[in-house]
């Protein structure tokens, strides 16, 4: 099994290119993107403020029960820290799998724990000026 | 001992700091602490009822006493898209 | 809505990257690769055997179907025709959501109802010689 | 008239045909063409029965008449991975 788990600056650029290791036959790739409101309010971006050294070490927790569990092959994990304009991507989620309803389920799992037990927190942030003072900074000057 | 508690999210805005202190006696355990927590920062109070501590950067487990020298954040997430 | 159909020669390329429409928070991505057995026997690949003109509209229409009930933004399908060899990519399922939900359960819906109803049919090539004789025209030599 | 009826994957093995003729009467329904081609080509039954007919390339309507010219196929899909 093979886990691999990226915290990264801003927004995420896509993975390179890669062959599926032996027995690989579902491959889903989730990406959050970020949309331009949040509770009915436009806005131009999410902040992510990251407990860390907690959040990465939760990740890679919650990657090899879930993969354990649902019996995948491989799981990635990318998520972003700091400011990320809407349409792009702050979260990227990859597994493989003999077959698909493993990786289906194991998808909609991983998400709704990440959600509950990471430590990473989203600020909205409705104007430029707000994210160009502290983009990789979360929540430092609220 | 005094246990500085990190805060986080909007926890930070409602402390209105990223360090919330508190002064305790060696040994605490986590729902008491988040207790006291509650009592003595009052915007806090919802987030430490319904949160969770991490000591040394992992959930603390229930009933895990809290000693002098331990990192401890309250994690509250709050849901989200 | 955006629906896209692709029938290709031989395996699938990643396509090129793009961003997303307003609007969308979620986007998933399902790749089907070969594995190297059927019903527990060694393969060098499959060749699928497309019925022309029906298997598109059918595409399109579950492709419809599903974006129309599960209030998708975008649906992009891509299936091979013709040989694919083990470890490479014969179909690639793209869907886009403003939330996660929908295009998770979308996803396991669609290829539920392509394995039922789109006439695209696979057969398990055993050696490599087999496969050279007729790469892009399936089952002719059956 | 005569009827060709296009066949594919496993079918065309059991066939031993891409196609398989029936003569059948102008405006026969797709379950009586299904049962005749059963009866016509023993190997085939199975796959007949459980499968559908396209007619002109979309799945028949139950009841849909099959006339001189359209185009037939049986669509039997075998579960698969």
């Amino acid at each position: 099994m093979n886990v691999e788990i990226r915290i990264v600056d801003g927004a995420l650029a896509r993975p390179a290119e890669r062959g599926p290791g032996c027995g690989v036959g579902a491959v889903i790739a989730f990406e959050g993107v970020v949309r331009g409101e949040e509770n009915g309010r436009a806005i131009t971006g999410l902040d992510y403020e990251v407990y860390e050294g907690m959040a990465e070490r939760e990740l890679e927790r919650l990657a090899v029960e879930v993969a354990t569990s649902h019996g995948l092959m491989a799981v990635r994990v990318w998520h972003s820290r700091g400011f990320v304009a809407v349409g792009a991507c702050s979260f990227r989620l990859e597994m493989e799998s003999a077959h698909r309803q493993a990786s289906l389920r194991a998808v909609a799992e991983f998400i709704d724990r990440l959600k509950r037990d990471v430590p990473i927190w989203k600020r909205a942030v409705e104007d430029r000026a707000d994210s160009s003072q502290a983009p990789n900074r979360a929540g430092q000057q609220n | 001992m005094e246990v500085r508690v990190k805060v986080f999210g909007p926890a930070v805005e409602l402390a209105g700091s990223r360090v919330v202190c508190v002064r305790v006696e060696p040994g605490i355990d986590e729902a008491a602490l988040r207790n006291q927590i509650a009592a003595e920062v009052p915007p806090l109070a919802a987030l430490a009822r319904q949160g969770r501590l991490a000591v040394n950067r992992a959930f603390a487990r229930p009933g895990e006493p809290i000693m002098e020298g331990d990192e401890v954040a309250l994690i509250a997430m709050v849901s989200g898209g």
